[in-house]
């Protein structure tokens, strides 16, 4: 579904990506990991097309999406939940969940947004309060739930788990599990690797811009040098 | 030796409790860990003690004096440090430069001295600055020292933020998430880092959501939700707490705590 | 041969553009027609010329330009008061003579031995408005002046000169010069008891506006505005309100309506049909103090055969009887000036345009 | 009483005037943080532009149409060639280059045009309406209902519709518009197109009142800023009361206080206001947690 | 290497100290003097808000209200009160210095186009009182500043104003560096980007941006004083709407909180209009182009762009 081939990406002059490879068939749940700095992010958002890409080619269903607009590539179903929440702040969490669906406004826009609630109960008593003031962890629901409302083909998730409580932790891991199950391919950054692997069809290492394991979640989750370097045992 | 005490702390947001009579002290070289579900009131808890948000009830006491009132720059005087949960970086200055901000108390130099640049001003540059680079090789930043901030990756300001508030010499140090996008290995250096500054004698409080890090090194956790206190004691205790582990934990939080102290 | 170069410094753009605009035009027509006429004294002459944009300091600078890098040997320019004052002092230091376009008395008074102007005096015409109202038999007058540069400066005038007339002020108001609605000063105007006539000391759109707040709230006292407006944009811009409104003004605004015996006939209808012809757009006096300026100029190095800067303001100075578009001027070492009251008409605007409320 | 009415009349015309300013400079902002120093000069090219047509022959309706266009065409092409290509800089670069823009409009008008003050006729005749003693003009009633459709106009489009809320995300965190599929571009130029439209309209609507010229742009500008300031900016709402607000100072000042200090009378008023609000008198209140 | 030259304190001020050596040998007439000292004069007054503006990111719109302020002072100090030009001078600086902080206080609790609008509030109300107050300051048309005297040597002339000015801007920007490189240059930086984080490391936030908006009032009312003495005439649009807003542009277009990018965008300023005279009616239209092209090419200011530029070819 989606194939990268030799991408390389850079802030100014400095290049951070040189080079990466790596390929999402459909349906599945592929998990990113690498230390700080090792530009999973950057990765994810020139996949998104909000960072250019400096060299290399991104295939999506066979196209060549690799200079298409940001917009383009939600349109085609790629949609990411970025780093940092990135909530719209001044906007009222249910503006913010029904901008999610900007590109697929249609009648079932109504029966997401109660499945974004149903997911995260918090968000929906607070519907109309301000994005901002939502605590840390909320604005990461949000930020998920809104990503969910554009109904994604491929779902880029960049540390969902980032800020919250251990039992949505393990509630956001189910939800990726069931987004598979319902046909929806992920590809998934996050610190908590152990985790991310645990549910993961397959996996890539990533190092300082240079892919340096691949394989099956399971069986990174069992190589020595990864069990070292990333999940300390 | 208690040094910060909060007693009955409250503040509603239009009508929203978030948080609802709160009361814990934390003494001296102690490791207090406060948790909870998402919007249960930690970082809330946070502005409170640090003056951001003014309480609409309760008292903050520390190192015996009354501060509830005290502006935030002021607390800082009084041995009072915080990160924050959303990076407050200073993204146009160098990692240096924020941490040796973090120093300014130490500062003694008039804003006069600073326009005239006296002697004073060179000396203490130096010495700021040599408490800075100090500081950000015990968070292991050394070699991103001249990075502007704003081009460091998330992970990596968490741990400018715990330079530049260590750079004020807190007697009392809030830590709001420090370990969030890292992963298990830098975890646990962070761990390491947070231990070490304990035993210094600094009475560290820490919000998180890292179950394994919370369990292992906190002396007491206080669980917070819908901005009362649910539980409170060692973490061995919290964490077996039924009501905990059905508001928080889960069972799998309730398990990954468990290996932490194993 | 070597080129005659003349330095001008006017507003061209900014507040009082429509004052400068207006002058700039006049003296690049009038230095064209003067080189295809075989220039001056068989050479050609260089107009140097400059916008301020009504900002004083920038007038500053260009007048040392003038003085120091393009080495012109009289100067004719200076739009408002402000910039002329502001120039003054380069070129009194460098001995070369300036005619200032501006309206202010103190840019003459003293005189000073390098300056000279060719604009009517506020002064000026606050006696000729007291003269057609004491005439009239008002006593008692309302005031509402623009706060800018010429409106204060008019103010300050008729206030020294209005009490030789038997006529007192007795109600006050001012307005900023972008202000658009003085209903709220009118009405005080028009709350005050025993008022005969209302003069509004003022340029640039704001006697426009005064005027139609006036007729709003039906006003029905004489209104006199001032040289300031003397233009035929005034009276669109007031539309039906303008009517009955008086003014002194130069002979150039009703140069059609002028005896053929009239001494200006000949220069006003010339300098009118050149003028009107070139730009498309209507005269104003303010184009006519620019013909004076560099008329008086061209006539003086003529008079002087030279280029001489001293022998420039020397033949300056003995102006006599020139005919201008303006008035009559006559200028001495007393006066650099030379225009009398008699130079101004008092006009009344009737169905749409100026007529002349006395015959000659 | 009559007199009060009467600075009543003034300062809700006045305001108006102010206010559909305003109004103009809230689109950009929500869009993009940036306030269009500009925008006082598309109210410019609305009313000298109509001025002109009319001059040439056209009947006023037509006239004032072809310069709203006209007006559109600045700001798109304003929004193509001057912000577009400095995308990702800072608002104080932007904003300087708006500043920019301002000055080259005006420098260009003056070509185009002239450089003298010119009227409309007003759209109702000029015969004044008496109210309990005090009077008003026909126009003002043009320019305060064009005034209120504009604002409800504007309301509507950020309130209730899916791309008004697109404007809004844009400005507030462009990175997450694009996340969510929003064309950011088209959303900047669909910002800038209609301000210039709004700000075109209003032009049309006051140049029978305040007149025009090539450079009045700066002045409506000023106000129009300060009275979407204290309205609170970005709330439509917000621009009409400040610019309403504005007018009824000025016109009290110079009424009961000094027609000199008027304007010092409204700024002081203005300071107060934001003191005790700062975020003007409908602003969002921006929660920045941390 | 080469970003440490550039950034280095020494090396701004010798290239500074050389332009303003070097440019009385090349400039042809004192005409380009007196051009090169108005540079001086406004880069002052663009210093001021390089320290507000630049370093605490606080936005002063009316900051020619001060430079009014100064002027003023240099007029009516000698002309009114009899008082000496220097000390006027000094107690022009004095007043802008006290004025600044009487309004900075309640008006620096706002943020952002808030405090703009505030500020600019500020300086129509004075370029208002400057107007209107003829009595005293000789309103709209303006009034004659008298020549400064010292130690009986009667201080005229464009070349001695020349460099009266341009040492004037040595000392400015030995102050402006100065600062920079501070515990307070630092805490003001850092007000910048987290007002929060600053106050919690135990920065007094309020004080230390009345600080800098009282010394970038001292600036601008010195540069006020130095213009209205060197022109020997001063009007109240020097306090004008537009001046703030040239100000500003000076500082943006040279570049943010750069100390030689003030300079630049004052130069920028200052002689773009004298050289574009020649187009004369397309004039303003091409500086407003010219300023739009430099944004959209230098969107960080000439400097700062410049520099980066410069840097990147190195590495
Ligand atoms: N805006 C930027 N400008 C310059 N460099 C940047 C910028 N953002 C990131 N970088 C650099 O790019 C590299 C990769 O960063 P990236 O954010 O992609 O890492 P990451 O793997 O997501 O890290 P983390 O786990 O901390 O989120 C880092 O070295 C970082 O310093
Ligand atoms: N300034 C504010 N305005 C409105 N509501 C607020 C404000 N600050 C906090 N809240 C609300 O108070 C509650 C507590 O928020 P807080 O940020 O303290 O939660 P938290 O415990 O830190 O959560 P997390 O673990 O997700 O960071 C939340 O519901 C939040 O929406
Ligand atoms: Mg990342
Ligand atoms: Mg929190």
């Amino acid at each position: 579904m989606l194939t990268v081939d030799g991408l390389s990406s850079a802030y100014g002059r400095i290049e951070v990506l040189h080079g990466v490879s790596l390929d999402v068939s459909a349906g599945e749940i592929v998990a990113l990991v690498g230390s700080n700095g090792a530009g999973k992010t950057t990765l994810l958002r020139t996949l998104s097309g909000v960072q250019p890409a400096t060299g290399g080619r991104i295939l999506f269903d066979g196209e060549d999406i690799g200079r298409l607009p940001p917009h383009a590539r939600v349109v085609r179903g790629i949609v990411q939940s970025p780093e940092g929440r990135q909530v719209f702040g001044p906007l009222s969490v249910e503006d913010n969940l029904r901008l999610g669906a900007f590109r697929r406004w249609d009648d079932t826009v109504k029966a997401r947004l109660e499945a974004v609630y149903a997911m995260f109960p918090v968000l929906s008593e607070r519907r109309r309060t301000a994005a901002s003031s939502l605590s840390g962890g909320q604005q990461q629901m949000l930020a998920i739930g809104r990503a969910l409302m554009a109904q994604p083909k491929l779902l880029l998730l960049d540390e969902p788990s980032l800020g919250l409580a251990p039992l949505l932790v393990d509630q956001i891991l189910a939800a990726v599990v069931d987004l598979k199950s319902r046909g929806i391919t992920v590809l998934l950054v996050e610190q908590n690797a152990s985790a991310a692997l645990a549910i993961a069809d397959r996996g890539y290492v990533l190092e300082v811009g240079h892919v340096v394991h691949e394989g099956a979640g399971a069986a990174l989750l069992q190589d020595p040098k990864v069990r070292a370097a990333y999940l300390g045992v | 030796m208690t040094i910060l005490q909060v007693e009955d702390l409250g503040i509603t947001f239009g009508g929203l409790r978030a948080v609802d009579g709160v009361s814990f002290q934390v003494s001296l070289g102690e490791v207090f860990s406060i948790i909870g579900p998402n919007g249960a009131g930690k970082t809330t808890l946070f502005n409170l003690v640090t003056g951001i948000y003014r309480a609409g009830r309760g008292r903050i006491v520390l190192a015996g004096e009354d501060v509830t009132r005290v502006a935030p720059h002021l607390l800082v005087r009084r041995g009072m440090a915080r990160t924050f949960q959303n990076l407050q970086i200073f993204f146009r200055m160098t990692a240096l430069e924020n941490v040796m901000v973090g120093n300014h108390l130490a500062e003694r130099t008039s804003f006069l001295a600073d326009l005239l640049s006296l002697p004073s001003v060179a000396r203490q540059n130096v010495r700021t600055r040599a408490r800075a680079m100090e500081l950000l090789e015990r968070v292991g930043l050394a070699h991103h020292a001249d990075t502007t901030a704003g081009d460091l990756p998330y992970g990596v300001l968490k741990r400018l933020e715990i330079a530049r508030a260590l750079a004020a010499d807190p007697k009392v140090l809030l830590l709001d998430e420090p370990a969030a996008g890292c992963n298990a290995v830098e975890t646990e250096a962070i761990d390491r880092l947070i231990g070490q500054i304990a035993r210094d004698g600094v009475a560290v409080v820490l919000i998180e959501h890292d179950m394994k890090l919370v369990m292992k090194i906190s002396d007491r956790v206080l669980v917070l939700a819908h901005g009362r206190r649910l539980a409170e004691g060692p973490p061995r205790q919290v964490r077996s707490d039924p009501a905990v582990i059905a508001a928080y934990l889960g069972e799998h939080g309730a398990r990954e705590a468990d290996r932490a102290h194993g | 041969a070597d080129p005659i170069r003349i330095g001008s410094v006017v507003s061209a753009t900014g507040p009082a553009s429509f004052l400068g605009d207006p002058e700039q035009k006049t003296l690049k027509l009038y230095v064209e027609a003067l080189n295809k006429k075989g220039g001056l004294m068989g050479r050609p002459v260089e107009l140097v010329l400059y916008d301020d944009g009504g900002d004083a300091n920038k007038a500053r600078t260009f007048a040392t330009r003038l003085v120091e890098d393009d080495k012109v040997v009289a100067m004719v320019g200076g739009t408002t008061t402000g910039t002329t004052m502001a120039m003054i002092p380069v070129f009194e230091d460098a001995k070369i003579p300036f005619v200032s376009l501006a309206g202010a008395i103190e840019i003459v008074e003293p005189v000073r031995a390098f300056v000279f102007k060719t604009p009517h005096t506020d002064k000026t015409a606050c006696q000729k408005i007291f003269e057609d109202m004491k005439s009239r038999g008002i006593t008692k007058v309302g005031m509402i002046s623009g706060t800018d540069g010429f409106g204060k400066s008019m103010r300050a005038q008729c206030m020294k000169v209005v009490g030789d007339y038997g006529i007192t002020v007795a109600a006050e108001e001012s307005y900023g010069p972008t202000d658009a609605d003085m209903t709220p000063q009118l009405n005080k105007i028009k709350n005050t008891a025993g008022l005969q006539a209302v003069l509004n000391p003022g340029f640039g759109q704001g006697p426009a506006i005064v005027t139609r707040n006036y007729a709003q709230l039906g006003i029905t006292l004489p209104l006199y505005q001032s040289h300031g407006v003397a233009s035929k944009s005034f009276i669109e811009l007031a539309g039906p309100a303008a009517e009955g409104v008086r003014l002194p003004a130069p002979a150039l605004l009703i140069a059609d309506k002028l005896a053929e015996n009239d001494p200006q006939k000949k220069v006003v209808m010339e300098y009118k049909k050149s003028y009107e012809s070139a730009t498309g757009q209507p005269v104003s006096t303010f184009g006519g103090y620019g013909f004076d300026g560099i008329q008086i100029l061209v006539q003086a190095i003529e008079r002087a055969k030279s280029t001489e800067p001293r022998k420039i303001r020397d033949a300056i100075e003995s102006t006599k009887g020139y005919v201008g578009a303006t008035g009559l001027y006559t200028m001495s070492p007393k006066d650099h000036l030379g225009l009398g009251t008699e130079s101004f008409r008092m006009l009344e605007i009737k169905g749409g345009d100026w007529v002349p409320t006395e015959t000659k | 009483m009559a007199e009060f009415l009467q600075l009543v009349f003034s300062g809700l015309t006045v305001g108006a005037v102010y206010a559909l300013v305003a109004l103009g400079f809230t689109l950009v902002y929500n869009a993009s943080d940036v306030i269009n120093f500009a925008q006082g000069d598309f109210v410019m090219i609305g009313g000298m532009g109509t001025v002109f047509l009319m001059a040439a022959g056209l009947a006023l309706p037509v006239a004032a149409f072809i310069a709203i266009l006209a007006a559109v065409l600045v700001g798109l092409l304003l929004h193509r060639l001057a912000i577009e290509p400095a995308r990702g800089a800072s608002p104080v670069s932007l904003i300087m280059i708006t500043i920019g823009a301002s000055i080259f409009i005006k420098g260009v008008a003056q070509l185009v045009f002239d450089k003298q003050f010119h009227s409309l006729p007003a759209f109702s005749g000029t015969t004044p309406i008496a109210i309990g003693g005090a009077t008003l003009l026909p126009q003002s009633f043009w320019v305060i209902g064009g005034m209120l459709v504009l604002v409800l106009g504007l309301w509507v489009f950020l309130e209730r519709t899916l791309i008004g809320k697109a404007v809004l995300a844009t400005a507030a965190n462009r990175l997450a518009a694009k996340l969510v599929g929003i064309n950011v571009t088209v959303v900047l130029a669909l910002a800038f197109g209609l301000s210039a439209a709004i700000g075109a309209v209003g032009g049309i609507l006051v140049t029978p009142i305040t007149l025009t010229r090539y450079d009045v742009g700066t002045l409506f500008a000023l106000k129009g800023f300060a009275a979407a300031m204290v309205g609170g900016m970005g709330n439509p709402i917000g621009a009409v009361v400040g610019g309403l607000l504005i007018g009824l100072l000025e016109a009290f000042g110079a009424g009961y206080l000094s027609s000199t200090y008027k304007d010092a009378v409204a700024f002081v008023a203005i300071l107060v206001v934001l003191l005790l609000m700062p975020q003007g008198l409908f602003g969002r209140r921006a929660v920045e947690r941390v | 290497m080469l970003k440490r030259v550039l950034s280095s304190r020494l090396a701004v001020l010798v290239l500074l100290a050389a332009i303003i050596a070097v440019v009385p040998v090349l400039a042809p007439s004192s005409f380009y003097l007196r051009v090169a000292a108005l540079v001086w004069i406004f880069a002052l007054a663009a210093l001021g808000l390089t320290i507000l503006t630049g370093y605490a990111g606080q936005v002063s719109l009316g900051h020619a209200g001060f430079l009014g302020i100064g002027a003023y002072a240099v007029a009516v100090g000698p002309a009114k009160l009899g008082l000496d030009p220097l000390l006027s001078l000094l107690l022009g600086a004095v007043l802008c210095g006290l004025v600044a902080y009487a309004v900075g206080r309640p008006i620096l609790r706002l943020k952002g186009y808030y405090l703009a609008i505030a500020t600019l509030g500020f300086g129509l109300i004075v370029a208002l009182v400057l107007t209107s107050e003829s009595a005293v300051t000789g309103g709209p048309d303006g009034m004659q500043v008298p020549r400064m005297v010292l130690f009986g040597w009667r201080v005229s002339g464009v070349s001695t104003w020349y460099w009266i000015t341009g040492g004037a801007l040595l000392v400015g920007a030995l102050l402006a560096l100065n600062i920079q490189a501070s515990p307070s240059g630092r805490a003001l930086r850092a007000l910048h980007d987290s007002e929060v984080a600053a106050a919690g490391v135990g920065v007094d936030v309020a004080k230390k941006k009345l600080a800098a908006f009282v010394l970038s009032a001292v600036f601008a009312g010195v540069a006020g004083s130095l213009l209205a003495l060197m022109n020997g005439f001063i009007t109240p649009d020097a306090a004008g709407f537009m001046h703030s807003i040239e100000l500003v542009a000076m500082v943006i277009i040279g570049g943010l909180g750069s100390v030689v990018g003030a300079v630049v965008g004052a130069a920028f300023l200052v002689v773009l209009p004298q050289a574009l005279t020649v187009l004369q009616e397309y004039e303003q239209a091409v500086l407003g182009l010219l300023i739009m092209v430099f944004m959209i090419l230098l969107p960080a200011g000439i400097v700062p762009s410049l520099r980066r530029l410069l840097l990147e070819r190195a590495a």
